[in-house]
């Protein structure tokens, strides 16, 4: 790993939310498990090979790291105080991404699984909206396009 | 004042540019950035701006010494 | 892994919805990711180490495999025709489950996020509520007790 | 008759047994079951009954060589 390549770079903070490379969805589960959590839930984001149909090759993110890592870690600890969390994750690739691949990542684990579900989503929602992280589609065609999470947000 | 632009507004900035101007806040300063680029108009309305990794409002006051981030709305995810 | 530890049995059908071996859920996650699926959201039910106040040293769960298997195979079904879902998996574990080990999992993935939600918890709420398996919480003081999923299911 | 039972009906019967009896539908089955162990009644009230794997009602007519599973309330997960 390429201590440059992710924000915060580990030596400071070993909490990355944003990683130049692939996501270790495993590795980052594996950390998950609390004895007083009933519930983990995991959502993974991943690179479809279509969007409105047209074929996508894969995309490339960019965000801007220092804003992005503080809103992340902020997300997380709002979520925290808004529900009983045992474990708030989240970390968002930036660079190229392939089809399959996971772009963005949150785990939550809390004792019952409603909370586990409804922070979870709170933080993807979140992410997707406010987090400045943006996402650019490359088309098997050849053409690419800066993207919009939906229609509303299309430029 | 530098700028550092991001994504969308790529294509129609540098990514890192300095603008000689003294315009004092936001609203003044995106007037400048539409007269460099016309086509620029629709992004930049949608965007937010921060300076030292903080995102600020119309009120705060800009200076020549500034750098400022504008930042497009987000497509993370 | 011994055959007949699950159900239904390796050799008629890979799909196994019983296991009486600990849950991979690393491997069952690996099958999850699908190039038409821009969401994968996972459940893992685990063992607490805490219920109402008193200490739990680890469950077992009993079931009766062969309607369990069919409803949950059903339930799966049933969710995939009310969500587009390019995956549902479910597992539950049988036999004795420490703390910290997964009990249940359920994964799903989607073209978007909201189906994998939605699709989980329907999933999980249904085996919680309608399969028959049963688990029996073992606590540190020595005693045990068959259990319920909530107050108004206790016996 | 045959009889297998799971879970919490194990603390008032044995996990499987025969019952000899003319009962011919789940009524009249759980009846003979509570004559046996009077105690198990508030939990017999709350189960379902199986035969071949497949969920029974009342209306199921029952045969003196069937295998009844007796259901608790699920509590997976």
């Amino acid at each position: 790993m390429i201590p440059s390549a992710s924000f915060p770079p580990a030596a400071e903070d070993n909490t990355i939310f944003i990683s130049a490379e692939p996501l270790d969805i495993v590795g980052l589960l594996s950390k998950a498990h609390h004895p007083g959590a009933g519930a983990v839930v995991l959502f993974s984001g991943e690179v479809r090979n279509d969007n409105n149909n047209k074929q996508v090759a894969f995309l490339e993110y960019e965000a801007q790291a220092a804003i992005a890592s503080r809103m992340i870690n902020d997300i997380l600890q709002e979520a925290s105080n808004k529900w009983e969390l045992n474990i708030a994750i989240a970390q968002h690739r930036i660079g190229k991404v392939n089809i399959c691949e996971s772009a963005v990542l949150v785990i939550t684990a809390s004792p019952h699984r409603k909370e586990a579900y409804d922070a979870n989503r709170f933080i993807i929602d979140k992410i997707k909206h406010e987090v400045p992280i943006w996402k650019r589609e490359y088309f098997t065609d050849g053409t690419n396009k800066w993207g919009g999470n939906c229609n509303c947000n299309a430029i | 004042m530098k700028f550092e632009v991001f994504a969308i507004l790529k294509d129609y900035f540098q990514p890192e540019f300095d603008l000689q101007t003294t315009a004092a806040n936001i609203e003044a300063v995106k007037q400048e950035l539409v007269k460099l680029q016309p086509a620029a108009l629709d992004v930049l309305s949608t965007c937010r701006f921060a300076v030292n990794d903080e995102f600020i409002d119309n009120e705060f006051q800009l200076k020549e010494s500034d750098t400022i981030c504008i930042i497009p709305p987000s497509s993370g995810g």
